[in-house]
């Protein structure tokens, strides 16, 4: 077992974790913490399919999770702030709820 | 010249974007126009350039694939592209009213908007698949703060849900990415096309990549997100979501299939996504038919028309490429009058309970043209351009004895015809005599402003588009997929 | 050999770090939980550092100093949290 | 079996567990937690993959700075929004679960059948890396080959930006609990970190074209800094974006959108950078731009203030 | 004699190990939240020292051994700002000590 393959693995399962708690979880913020670990899962599984250069890691992978983690960062803050004027206005952390008809 | 006009596309409302951040409000207003206007002749340089017979194609910094980035406008991307200058120009006619840029809103809104369209000519040129994503990432955020920008709490919610489901699938599209580059080693969307065997590998990324696509673009049963979003965001926002923001996912869908997934080239997983477009048809048409309010009226007629796009996926002629093509430029030009319209009626009515219509005609004659126009170009009536897009899927169908196609796409007519008459029969019903005395509170406002004339100008272009068809149609023959003939 | 002790070091430090995960499971308190966190912050710096010695790889003892300037952040943001509610 | 491999697999699991609890879990505050944990363990296998840009960024951003958000958003909502225990049908749970189990194995078998191509793009920089004058082929991709996702990257933290500025409304910025700095340890802790954190970071750009380092990794360091100032009370959150602040809001994006125009006008494609210096230029805007960025977004704030001011 | 420096190194880096694994120990098996925080900064702080130490020698270089040294500091810096943080987070907090309740 080398260790790309390990890394694959492990990248999959942790996907397939932040899959199922986006779909299961209730809480707004865990959620987002799914998300989160979801991209971390895709950015593991990016570098290493990619294989290697005699000089390390691909460089454009590594490029490409560089780009995608500031990304994520951004979404997630920009999430977070939504969250957080959400639950102001509503006290609700989740959108289970009946969604409110109002005009 | 030409490659040089791709930049203009992207960079001037770019600029734009951040004069308005750091300039004084007054500002706003020229900085705004000039970065959209600017586009408009380097589209026409481009379009000489792809009529005149060439792909206008730019690599990025020098640098051409798989080092790095190309532009690349085909007849494809720039009838896209177009369709964005449209509804861009006049949704933003109407933006000057309804969100004057001294306001606190309209602070907030011109700085998004145009980084939005910046985004979406930006997604129209790309042809790397990481690149997209990085685009895509940027509509979704975009669209999303545009969503909440009035502050409801149902705006807020509605906002929440599309950013959560847009990134999932986001995710999705770049588990998918990751894996292409690995097997391909090359980003480009031709060149995955060309190195890409068949197999588990080129399945699964393809089947994760389309799934992504799908929820984004919201095709039935991944829709969920789309009438909250679309119903609750403010008027010129709605009319660019659904005119635009959902279709760039399926411009990406159509090329990734017919210029690079000869993998997924199957009969099988066609007929998936052409039945799930007929699921769209059926019950967004009937989910329109049983609302009670207009938007989200509008907004399940979105779910409906956005079906007709995935026919072309079991269908896959040229007769249909162009009847689909067709269809999304007609369809966002109305859909856009329709949203603006409606949202001028909610404006003026205070509320857009369908009861509330009752003899609008007499008050807003305007927008209700502007709505009853747009539903006839929705229905597919002649002579309008989503006649003409329907008419032509119909034959595509019928070539292709596809019977179940052909009665799903007639269907979807007169279902699109019981909802927009709906609204229209109320419009231009007789008010009982109490009920036209006007309620206190309600402002005489859009009766014949700049937002009335966008939404009626958008509608007669829907109209126009039927008449003046044959010019549109010789631009989508230059964007046809390989393989396919004109 | 080297190689190896450093290898070896690199596994005891990680089954520190993964003992310390029962101390956020088990809390009780807000604080207790930092407290792993703290523990995972320290250990994360040495664990760089002797990869850094171990993989050969120079750039790993930077990470280790930007890591370790940059750790207190997440105690700072912490401190303040409500954490009488946090008793589990 | 090497003992590397044993490290590997050790990341691995953990990486596995940690997931799975964090996205059950009971507690949302241990969890925010368990979550800051699980980056770091993503950070060292990063390291173990050899990619220290990547394991830098990580430890700074992907689980230092998202974690303080995720932490100031908690605090924020407050604890009385604690997520019930929902009374879950656990049939639905389960075939989710069976689902997304079949959605790993699927995922999992085809990233293991990858065979890396001999002409992949990565080879393609590695040649054409001498011909940029810089010394690291990441920053090379970043900055020169694919600097077109770089841009739109920034245009992307300003949407989120000025999409945090649109929910914020008309409210006043959010308070952000600060750290009592009459303990004398947070005022001494400020005079010795924030010079080193400004060394490092200039280090760290200065670097970034040959060795790791550059933009991101330097202007995380800035923006912890940033962080640590607004936590102490240094730097207070206002409700109004002053010209500078929107100025250094867009510079970032600003710079590249002006070589990469500019470009065009001096007879090469767009987004080709002409000269080391409009390396220097770009990386220098766009550490600035996103230091503050992400501090204002941590902040909820429009703009900063110095203290007393 | 390079072997005998190679071993020298080892033996601290092998020595802040156990320094470290005394840190967690305590973390796990203290009774309160403020002897368990005692016990962990002061351990780990010591076992950052030696580890620190022990690669200077080994990695030979007047260079690496700065940068160690400026790791160890700004560490030291940081820990015990994080102690103490979190110690009075503890007390404003009311947690309990676990030695006064035996006492009684």
């Amino acid at each position: 077992m080398s260790t790309e393959v390990v890394y694959v693995l492990a990248a999959s399962a942790v996907f397939g974790a932040g899959v199922y708690g986006l779909i299961v979880a209730n809480h707004l913020m865990r959620k987002l913490l799914a998300l989160n670990v979801m991209s971390s899962a895709v950015f593991v599984t990016m570098l290493t399919v990619a294989g290697t250069t005699p000089e390390g890691p691909d460089p454009v992978a590594q490029a490409l999770v560089l780009t995608g983690i500031v990304i994520a960062v951004a979404a997630t803050a920009f999430a977070l702030a939504l969250l957080v004027r959400l639950v102001q206005e509503t006290g609700l952390v989740s959108l289970r709820a009946k969604d409110d008809d109002g005009a | 010249m030409a490659p040089d006009a791709l930049a203009v596309l992207v960079f001037a409302p770019l600029v734009a974007a951040l004069a308005v951040i750091v300039a004084p409000p007054r500002a706003t207003t020229a900085l705004a126009l000039a970065g959209i206007a600017l586009t408009a002749p380097a589209l026409w340089v481009v379009t000489a350039a792809v009529l005149g017979g060439e792909v206008v194609e730019v690599a990025l910094a020098g640098a051409a694939p798989p080092l790095g980035i190309a532009w690349r406008a085909d007849g494809f991307s720039l009838t896209m592209a177009w369709l964005t200058f449209v509804v861009v120009a006049f949704v933003s006619l109407h933006a000057l009213a309804s969100f004057p840029s001294t306001s606190d809103a309209g602070r907030r809104f011109w700085p998004m908007w145009l980084i939005l369209v910046a985004s979406v000519y930006a997604l129209f040129l790309s042809a790397d698949l990481f690149n997209l994503y990085v685009t895509l990432e940027l509509v979704t955020l975009t669209a999303v703060a545009m969503i909440a920008i009035g502050g409801a709490p149902a705006a807020m919610r509605a906002a929440m849900r599309y950013l959560l489901l847009g990134l999932m699938a986001s995710l999705f599209y770049l588990l998918a990415t990751a894996l292409l580059y690995g097997q391909t080693g090359t980003l480009d969307l031709y060149q995955v096309g060309e190195r890409l065997g068949e197999g588990a590998l080129a399945t699964t990324a393809l089947a994760l990549m389309i799934t992504g696509l799908l929820v984004k673009s919201a095709i039935v049963p991944l829709h969920v997100w789309l009438p909250a979003a679309h119903g609750k965001a403010p008027g010129p926002v709605s009319a660019v979501l659904s005119a635009l923001v959902v279709k760039v996912t399926l411009y990406i869908l159509i090329r990734l299939w017919f210029w690079a997934g000869g993998a997924l080239d199957d009969g099988l997983a066609a007929f998936v996504l052409g039945l799930l477009g007929a699921v769209a048809i059926v019950y967004g048409s009937i989910a329109a038919i049983v609302q009670t309010r207009l938007k989200m009226l509008v907004a399940y007629s979105t779910v409906a028309q956005l079906g007709y796009v995935m026919l072309l996926f079991p269908l896959a002629s040229t007769a249909a490429f162009r009847a689909v093509t067709f269809h999304v430029l007609a369809h966002g030009v109305a859909k856009a009058a329709m949203f603006l319209a409606a949202a001028n009626l909610l404006a003026a009515l205070g509320s857009d309970r369908l009861q509330r219509l009752v003899g609008a005609d007499q008050r807003y004659p305007v927008n209700v043209l502007a709505f009853a126009l747009a539903g006839v170009s929705i229905m597919g009536l002649p002579p309008s351009g989503g006649f003409v897009a329907k008419w032509m899927l119909l034959e595509a169908a019928w070539q292709s004895q596809g019977w179940g196609w052909v009665a799903v796409i007639s269907a979807g007519s007169l279902l699109a015809a019981v909802y927009v008459f709906r609204v229209v029969a109320l419009a231009y019903a007789q008010p009982r005599p109490a009920s036209s005395v006007r309620r206190p509170g309600t402002t005489p406002r859009g009766r014949f402003g700049a937002t009335s004339v966008a939404a009626l100008a958008l509608a007669v272009l829907a109209i126009v588009l039927g008449i003046a068809s044959a010019p549109v149609l010789s631009l989508i023959d230059l964007g046809l997929p390989p393989g396919m003939a004109p | 050999m080297t190689a190896t002790v450093l290898g070896l070091a690199v596994v005891f430090l990680l089954l520190n770090l993964l003992a310390g995960l029962w101390r956020i499971g088990a809390g009780p308190t807000a604080a207790d939980r930092m407290l792993a966190v703290l523990l995972f912050g320290s250990t994360t710096v040495a664990l760089l550092l002797i990869m850094a010695q171990w993989l050969g790889d120079a750039s790993l003892r930077t990470v280790a100093l930007l890591f370790v300037v940059l750790a207190t952040i997440v105690t700072l943001a912490f401190v303040g949290t409500p954490s009488d509610q946090e008793r589990s | 079996m090497t003992v590397g491999v044993v490290v590997d697999m050790m990341l691995g699991l953990a990486l596995v567990a940690l997931s799975l609890r964090v996205v059950t879990g009971g507690s949302l505050f241990r969890d925010i937690v368990l979550f800051i944990l699980f980056g770091l363990l993503v950070a060292l296998s990063w390291a173990r993959l050899g990619a220290p840009d990547l394991a830098l960024a990580e430890a700074a951003i992907g689980a230092g700075l998202t974690g303080a958000l995720m932490l100031m958003a908690y605090r924020s909502i407050g604890a009385d929004t604690e997520e019930r225990p929902v009374r879950r049908r656990p049939g639905v749970a389960l075939v989710v679960a069976v689902l997304t189990g079949s959605l790993v194995a699927v995922i999992g078998l085809a990233a293991l059948g990858i065979e890396r191509v001999p002409d992949a793009a990565g080879d393609a920089v590695l040649e054409a890396l001498p011909g940029t004058g810089l010394g690291n082929a990441v920053t090379g991709v970043l900055l020169v080959f694919r600097g077109l996702d770089t841009m739109l990257e920034m245009a992307v933290l300003l949407v989120a930006l000025l999409g945090a500025w649109t929910v914020l409304g008309d409210a006043r910025p959010g308070r952000v609990h600060r750290v009592d700095r009459r303990t004398p340890l947070v005022g001494s802790l400020l005079t010795v970190v924030a010079p080193i954190t400004l060394l490092v970071a200039v280090h760290l750009l200065l670097a970034g074209t040959d060795a790791p380092g550059g933009a991101f990794q330097a202007c995380a360091v800035l923006t912890g800094c940033g962080v640590l100032m607004v936590l102490t009370g240094t730097l207070r959150p206002t409700a109004v974006a002053g010209f500078a602040t929107r100025l250094l809001v867009v510079a970032g994006l600003a710079a590249f959108v002006l070589v990469g125009a500019g470009a065009g006008f001096v007879g090469h494609a767009p987004m080709t950078l002409t000269g080391t210096w409009a390396v220097y230029l770009i990386e220098t805007a766009m550490m600035l731009s996103i230091a503050l960025t992400m501090t204002l977004l941590f902040a909820r704030a429009r703009g900063l203030r110095g203290e007393g001011s | 004699m390079n072997g005998a420096i190679e071993t020298v190194g080892l033996v601290l880096v092998i020595a802040g190990c156990v320094f470290y694994a005394a840190g967690t120990i305590g973390l796990l098996r203290f009774p309160d939240v403020y002897s368990r925080l005692h016990a962990l900064t002061k351990a780990d702080n010591q076992g950052l020292l030696l580890v620190c130490l022990g690669l200077a020698v080994l990695a030979g270089s007047v260079q690496v051994a700065f940068l160690l040294i400026v790791v160890w500091s700004v560490g030291l810096v940081a820990a015990a700002v994080s102690a103490h943080l979190i110690a009075r987070h503890a007390r404003h907090a009311g947690e309990p000590h676990a030695s006064r309740e035996t006492e009684r």
